[in-house]
């Protein structure tokens, strides 16, 4: 298309004058409307029932995930709130409840194990099977040293001290019974969970 | 309409270009102002690439706009000082407006009306510069408290109206005194002119008071 | 918690002391507040600080930390002179009347049978003067002197308003007006719940501290009523669970101790853990410890735990000493007795006292593991962070693995709260990385070191090859398997000798009542028997029905023991089966069992005319105002001063401190004089933050972002500190500068005619995470733990502060 | 029953024509702040940040709870904390969730000029329409409770929105679902006004004689309303103002002098076209020319020797 320097003038005029229309508010109020309100976020979001990670008031709390499940989204943690159904917290959450999806995506969580070996003074990546062959290496080398099988008065003890552990207080209860039995038989005695701090 | 061959430079090249960035700002000014003023005039900020555009650029036009000013100021404040006539002028009021200037008593350079125009504007623009600033809020916006905003904001507006009645009165002026557009255009008046609307400077350039250059000939 | 946290609403009166319930737990606290609106409760709060939860409180006194027994006791003192006390109830439902030994006396802030040398009781003398039928003697009227409550009458008559307000600071009218609110509740349809926390245990007499009240409350008839209890505002999520299981020093689950080394056989260990009955008629409930015993064997070693090897108990570890705490762990590394640490979830750098203490422990090592979903400040003590973390790396030879675990969000498994609910969550997306579960990693690291037993051979391999592992996935067990073995199995077909109905073999048991001591059954944790039955998984039930909305919900979830949601609660009903309080009935007998909201704590079909007392767990079946042998430092609470303290103590110079505190020489030497420290300090935490987790969490960093202590607006002024101006606060163990608020919500306390400055240090700040870099609390606080517990001494020790400028950056 | 999440709009600012009204059985919604139990936990400032995906920089800690320090683009809500000694000596810590008030005649959309940018729906809910706003700053300047807060990297104004968003679909607003002791409820005005009165009464005999509701008639009445154990003190609040309303600097600017002001230049400009059709222009004539030029030339042959 041609135009002339006169016509390019009076078409953006008409042009400028259509869309000032529509500025005024004669043509766009719906679509305004529509822009006005965020769109709700959790529309089609998984829910999964679960309980707040803190405190023992133990809240209820629904995460909600981006994807279906299906097989080929992995799922992402897009919101948390509380479970309006819960007997104790309604739906309510405190400042740190209310912000747990900040921790399930702290920069700070870690991804992989790391190993800093004596004198270091850097953490490096390490698989798996370095970390556990290594730390079982490490165990059984000291129980073998260290046991205590009989006291001086001879009476059989069987007990463990020189390596200790201090168990989770955030971990399912099932988590810690199997620590319990894996700790315990190798007769480990040094051995103590948060509830003191 | 050929150019005569006597003819008098009422506005230098540099009078004029200042004038016309002067000229242009305020426009850009009063059409941007406009438009976050009033919401029948919201329009106009789609001449400037929407509302944040125009948010944007029209302090920063203000800005460029009294550097401007300060140049005619400059430039034309000798020539806009009051004296008798204008008073005589101003008692002659009905008959200017209708053009009846054989019976206005004759003027300098500037008469009362434009006078009036060049100082209101001088007054008016730094007062829209400063509250401006107030209310800038990309850069003053923690700068001063919020009732101090609020008063500021008020006088823009209110300084800006004022400055578009004047700015109004001086355009048409401008267009109804014929020929007077190309004064600040082509920068000349013919002698005509002159003795019609300011017979006195007439006389002062006559009587060389403002030297040679001022009166051109054609070969 | 003795009860629900939904059943606060039904208090008449809420205390709050020794906690602070609207920081820590404010989810929780919306029952406070739902008791004071629906039920036009009275919430008192007694802390060293205005706290969040007294500005919601209609009345607030303060206390200098580290004296509550000497407030209880006054309370105590108060409720008796006054007869304002639930008669029926104490004399029916504790053992007011019993008659305590002559030899029993308290002089000089020492009970009977002190050794000054071994810093022990010889608690002999210590209990109930048996008749010659082997039950103990009693006297209901109470005329007769060696009455436990007369005796209980003489201990308080010291803490007079007079004497409470000289040693805890507390104004004498303000006291008064505590103790008419408590007093208030003696009526029996009126309740008073305590709630407490850290604010409590954290103190050298920290378990007398919660006995104090839990007295008051059997005085007042407050105990197994709705509305009323002893609760606890515990801190994890799953503390609970994890005390319920047993992972504690001496602990094995569902509250069964670990032998000792003195329990040589199994006999031994048995006869003193089924008590017999020392009333006629009484039902002594831990006369089935034989059963829980052997199902737990059953269930961790199978059918190599048989009757001939005494249900394999020589392969459990014994204890030469009561606790191998984490006080004591860490005097053990600086001791260079430990070899390995393993941190699962725990971050010690942070949690525990003396920090400098910690550090050096840890750099003995020969190797730290930790287990964390976050970079935890323990996973990095080798690493210099400046006067934060000031570490000599090169010199460090301590091996680190840090391994990364899954969080909340992704597992499946049940927690524990503060109400004995367990709950089921379920995961809602993967880790992140190769993050992997707990149970995948202590499963590995158990596969791996007994591989090595099996191919390599080594000191005593039994219990571990012969360990139970039954798992569908043993490479990670799914956390269904894991909780039905602990709910227990029938292992041969049961017959019940009431019903004759048979249980199968194999079958998920219905409750721990099925147990039995022949090996036919296995439970790895009693307690939680009934918690994953035939009818599938109780946790994960979510019906929120709550009959007569008087806060039970009995089927949300599951409750242990037995879906029982408020402890003891057959007092919440009459020697004669009715209720106490006719508008909020918990249980009560309708003329052939006891029928209620709740599931009983007691026989159910045992009538009230046999008279049984309520409390079963006792074998004198009653409330025990006079805890006999239980506690390390007296039957009854007495006020001893905190290791560290700015007064002596007035009642009894000579004994200023906790007789029996366990206090390593070192940490002696670590303790600071109000010479050089002459300010209380006390740490708590902030409800922005949760320990040294949110730190981690942008939301939380911002809501909190940095170290600071609170300080007095007169002791500001008197050190010339300016509200949000840097300071340094000192002990004798450390140092930390950081900010300080002027607060106008401190003020000094006049004890002993001398005026007290308390300084408020929050704890949460470390040098891993989002918020700003800090000391941290511990860098300040002593190594001493309580004497029963060794819970350690957070809430009340000795400062100095200084103003400072602002550290180079 | 009527529509409580209803967004039609019946105010927007800017704009100059009349909004749909046949819509008009909707009920208001409100938010009412009960700060008698408010415990100061700042869930509900936790809970806007992570619903509304908000997050400001970490700041520092400058002597109070407070933080962040300020209202501002990433915070819409604030609890603010005051150390209060009152009559008696007994200490009081009164605080306070700061926000928008969702005014019923709210200044700021009085004050905005862009079409739209401030909507007001048929709930009472004040809304900032992100994509409209151009970021002047005149809604601070007509807020009188210094709410709005411009961003320096979008130059858009952000506030409370009530999470529309939620509201929309049925859903109370993110802050009144955290808050623990239920300080922060959500319903109707009237059924808010009615549980603030049973309050009011519980207070007064809790002692607080002076106990009210803050629902300031100035404004028309807020859509955020408070309970106050001191309704007779409201600045005892952290500021709360004692008799908010819009400024009469504003009322002025954005009342008569806006149709004044187009009057005047209109009339300026048909001044000038009547004169000129009626006078019309001021020409210079021939004679003029003949004179003129008889100046110059006179004046030249005097100087001319």
């Amino acid at each position: 298309m041609e135009m002339t320097r006169r016509e390019f003038i009076k078409f953006t005029g008409v042009g400028l004058a259509a869309s000032s229309l529509g500025l005024l508010g004669f043509g766009a109020s719906g679509e305004a409307q529509a822009a006005a309100v965020r769109p709700f976020k959790l529309t089609h979001a998984t829910e999964t029932r679960n309980t707040c990670t803190y405190c023992s008031v133990a809240c209820g709390i629904l995460i909600y995930s981006m994807g279906d499940r299906a097989k080929n989204a992995r799922s992402n943690i897009i919101h948390i709130e509380g479970d309006p159904d819960h007997p104790v917290n309604r739906g309510t959450l405190c400042p740190k409840g209310s912000a747990l999806l900040d921790i399930v995506h702290a920069p700070t969580r870690l991804r992989a194990p790391r190993y800093r070996s004596p004198g270091g003074t850097e953490f490096k990546e390490v698989s798996w099977d370095f970390a556990l062959d290594r730390i079982a290496r490490l165990m059984k080398d000291d129980r073998d040293k260290n046991f205590i099988a009989k006291n001086k008065t001879g009476d059989t003890v069987n007990r463990w001290t020189s390596v200790g552990m201090l168990a989770a207080s955030a971990s399912s209860s099932e988590t810690s019974y199997l620590t319990w039995k894996a700790v315990r038989s190798m007769g480990m005695v040094v051995f103590d969970n948060q509830a003191r701090v | 309409m050929t150019r005569p061959n006597t003819v008098i430079i009422r506005y230098t090249m540099a009078n004029r270009v200042n004038h016309w960035i002067t000229a242009i700002c305020f426009v850009l000014l009063v059409l941007s102002g406009l438009s976050m003023f009033h919401p029948m005039l919201f329009f106009l900020s789609g001449l400037f690439g929407g509302g944040q555009w125009t948010r944007a650029v029209h302090p920063w036009i203000g800005c460029v706009l009294l550097i401007s000013y300060l140049g005619l100021i400059i430039q034309f404040w000798r020539a806009n000082l009051v004296n008798r006539d204008d008073a005589a002028w101003m008692k002659s009021i009905k008959e200017v407006l209708v053009n009846d200037e054989d019976h206005v008593p004759p003027v300098g350079r500037n008469n009362a009306g434009q006078k009036f125009v060049f100082w209101s504007m001088t007054l008016l623009i730094p007062v829209l510069f400063f509250t401006g600033l107030v209310i800038w809020e990309v850069y003053f916006g923690e700068a001063t408290s919020i009732p101090v905003q609020r008063v500021a904001v008020l006088i823009h507006s209110m300084a800006a109206i004022a400055a578009i009645l004047v700015w109004i009165t001086h355009v048409y002026a401008a267009i109804w005194v014929r020929n007077s557009v190309r004064g600040m255009t082509q920068g000349y008046v013919t002698p005509g002119w002159a003795w019609r609307h300011h017979r006195k400077w007439l006389s002062e350039l006559a009587s060389g008071q403002h030297g040679k250059t001022t009166i051109r000939k054609r070969p | 918690m003795t009860n629900t946290w939904q059943d606060i609403k039904n208090a008449n009166v809420v205390i709050v002391m020794g906690g602070n319930a609207a920081e820590a737990h404010p989810c929780g606290f919306k029952w406070v507040i739902e008791a004071k609106i629906e039920n036009g409760a009275k919430l008192v709060v007694v802390d060293p600080r205005f706290t969040r939860t007294a500005s919601v409180a209609d009345y607030y006194a303060p206390i200098r930390p580290g004296t509550d027994i000497a407030f209880l006791s006054g309370v105590i003192r108060y409720l008796l002179e006054k007869d304002a006390i639930q008669h029926e109830y104490v004399r029916a439902y504790t053992n007011a009347s019993l008659i305590v030994k002559d030899d029993f006396t308290f002089k000089d802030g020492l009970f009977s049978g002190y050794n000054e040398d071994t810093h022990s009781y010889d608690k002999s003398s210590w209990d109930y003067e048996l008749g010659n039928d082997g039950f103990a003697t009693f006297d209901d009227t109470w005329q007769n002197p060696r009455c436990v409550i007369n005796l209980l009458k003489d201990h308080v008559s010291r803490y007079t308003p007079q004497m409470v307000s000289r040693i805890c600071g507390t104004p004498q009218d303000k006291f008064l007006h505590v103790c008419e609110l408590i007093a208030s509740t003696s009526a029996p349809d009126k309740a008073m719940t305590s709630l407490f926390a850290l604010g409590w245990t954290q103190h050298s007499v920290g378990a007398q501290n919660i006995r104090n009240m839990a007295m008051i409350q059997l005085l007042l008839g407050n105990i197994g009523v709705a509305g009323g209890g002893m609760n606890a505002l515990r801190g994890h999520s799953n503390i609970q669970g994890l005390t319920d299981v047993g992972l504690l020093s001496n602990q094995m689950p569902g509250y069964m101790n670990l032998p000792t080394d003195k329990e040589t056989d199994f006999d031994i260990y048995m006869s003193t853990r089924q008590f017999k009955p020392l009333r006629p008629g009484q039902i002594s409930y831990y006369q089935n410890t034989r059963k829980l015993f052997v199902s737990l064997m059953k269930a961790l070693y199978g059918d190599a735990a048989t009757q001939e090897n005494n249900w394999a108990f020589d392969w459990l570890p014994k204890l030469d000493i009561p606790l191998y705490d984490i006080i004591k762990a860490f005097e053990m590394m600086n001791n260079d007795q430990m070899t390995g640490y393993i941190c699962q979830g725990f971050n010690p750098l942070q949690a525990f006292p003396d920090r400098g203490k910690i550090r050096r422990g840890l750099s003995k090592l020969k190797f730290l593991v930790t287990m964390d979903p976050l970079d935890t400040e323990t996973s990095r003590f080798w690493q210099d962070f400046g006067p934060q973390n000031p570490a000599n790396s090169a010199q460090i030879q301590t091996e680190v693995f840090q391994l990364p675990t899954t969080c909340f969000a992704e597992e499946n498994g049940s927690l524990v709260n503060s109400a004995r609910w367990l709950q089921w969550h379920w995961k809602a997306a993967d880790a992140p990385g190769i993050a992997m579960s707990d149970i995948w990693i202590m499963s590995g690291i158990f596969h791996r070191v007994r591989e090595l037993y099996r191919k390599e051979g080594g000191v005593f391999p039994d219990p571990i090859l012969n360990l139970t592992w039954k798992y569908t996935d043993p490479i990670s067990p799914d956390p269904e398997d894991l909780a039905k073995e602990m709910n227990g199995r029938a292992l041969a077909d049961l017959t019940d000798a009431a019903s004759g109905g048979v249980t199968k073999a194999g079958t998920l048991l219905d409750g721990f009542a099925q147990l039995r001591d022949d090996g036919t059954t296995s439970s790895g944790c009693w307690i939680f028997s009934g918690s994953f039955t035939e009818k599938g998984n109780q946790m994960a039930r979510r019906d929120a029905t709550d009959p007569r909305e008087q806060g039970i919900a009995p089927n949300w979830a599951w409750a242990w023991p037995a879906n029982r949601r408020i402890l003891y609660n057959r007092a919440s009903a009459d020697p004669s089966g009715k209720p106490w309080n006719p508008a909020k009935p918990v249980i009560s007998w309708n003329g052939t069992r006891w029928v209620g909201i709740d599931v009983p704590d007691y026989t159910p079909t045992l009538n009230p005319s046999a008279g049984a007392s309520p409390f079963i767990m006792n074998d004198e079946g009653l409330g025990r105002l006079f805890a006999r042998k239980l506690m390390v430092e007296g039957p009854f609470p007495e006020h001893y001063e905190p290791l560290e303290s700015p007064v002596e103590n007035v009642l009894h110079p000579k004994v200023p401190n906790n007789p029996v505190a366990r206090v390593f020489a070192d940490d002696r030497a670590a303790f600071g004089s109000p010479k050089n420290f002459p300010y209380v300090a006390t740490t708590y935490r902030l409800t922005e933050h949760f320990h040294f987790w949110t730190k981690h969490a942008l939301i939380n960093a911002i809501l909190q972002p940095e170290e600071f202590v609170e300080v007095g607006e007169v002791l500001a002024k008197e050190k010339g500190i300016k509200q949000g101006g840097w300071v340094k606060v000192s002990s004798k163990r450390g140092e930390v500068i950081c900010k300080a608020y002027v607060t106008k919500r401190i003020t000094p306390l006049t004890v002993d005619g001398k005026p007290t400055h308390v300084i408020g240090v929050p704890l949460h700040w470390g040098f891993t995470g989002q918020a700003r870099k800090g000391y941290g609390a511990n860098t300040l606080t002593p190594s001493v733990g309580d004497a029963n517990t060794q819970t350690p001494e957070f809430k009340a020790f000795l400062v100095n502060i200084e103003k400072t400028t602002a550290p180079a950056t | 029953m009527s529509d409580l999440q209803s967004q039609d709009y019946v105010r927007r600012s800017a704009s100059t024509m009349t909004p749909p009204m046949a819509r008009s059985h909707e009920d208001q919604v409100a938010k009412l702040i009960d700060v008698t139990r408010c415990i100061g936990c700042k869930a509900c400032q936790s809970a806007c940040m992570e619903w509304n995906d908000l997050r400001p920089e970490i700041g520092h800690f400058e002597g109070s709870y407070e933080n962040p320090m300020d209202l501002g683009p990433s915070v819409w809500t604030l609890m603010k904390f005051a150390e209060y000694e009152n009559e008696q000596g007994n200490l009081e810590w009164l605080i306070r969730k700061d926000g928008c008030m969702h005014c019923e005649d709210p200044g700021c959309l009085k004050a905005c000029p862009a079409p739209g940018a401030i909507v007001q729906y048929a709930n009472g809910i004040v809304d900032f329409i992100s994509d409209k706003c151009i970021g002047c700053g005149y809604c601070v300047k007509g807020c009188p409770f210094d709410i709005p807060r411009i961003s320096k990297k979008d130059h858009k104004s952000y506030k409370c929105t009530l999470c529309s968003d939620r509201v929309s679909v049925g859903l109370e607003p993110a802050c009144v679902k955290a808050c623990p002791t239920g300080a922060i409820m959500f319903g109707t005005k009237t059924d808010m006004k009615d549980w603030a009165q049973e309050r009011i009464v519980d207070l007064k005999s809790r002692g607080f004689e002076k106990a009210g509701l803050y629902d300031p008639p100035e404004v028309g009445g807020t859509h955020v309303m408070y309970v106050l154990h001191h309704a007779d003190k409201p600045s005892l609040y952290s500021g709360l103002p004692d008799k908010p309303h819009i400024s009469a600097v504003v009322e002025a600017w954005k009342g008569f002098i806006k149709p004044l002001a187009l009057f005047g230049i209109a009339a300026a400009a048909l001044a000038g076209f009547f004169h000129a059709i009626t006078i019309g222009p001021n020409e210079v004539t021939e004679a003029d020319e003949i004179e003129g030029a008889r100046v110059l030339r006179e004046s030249e042959s005097e100087k001319s020797p």
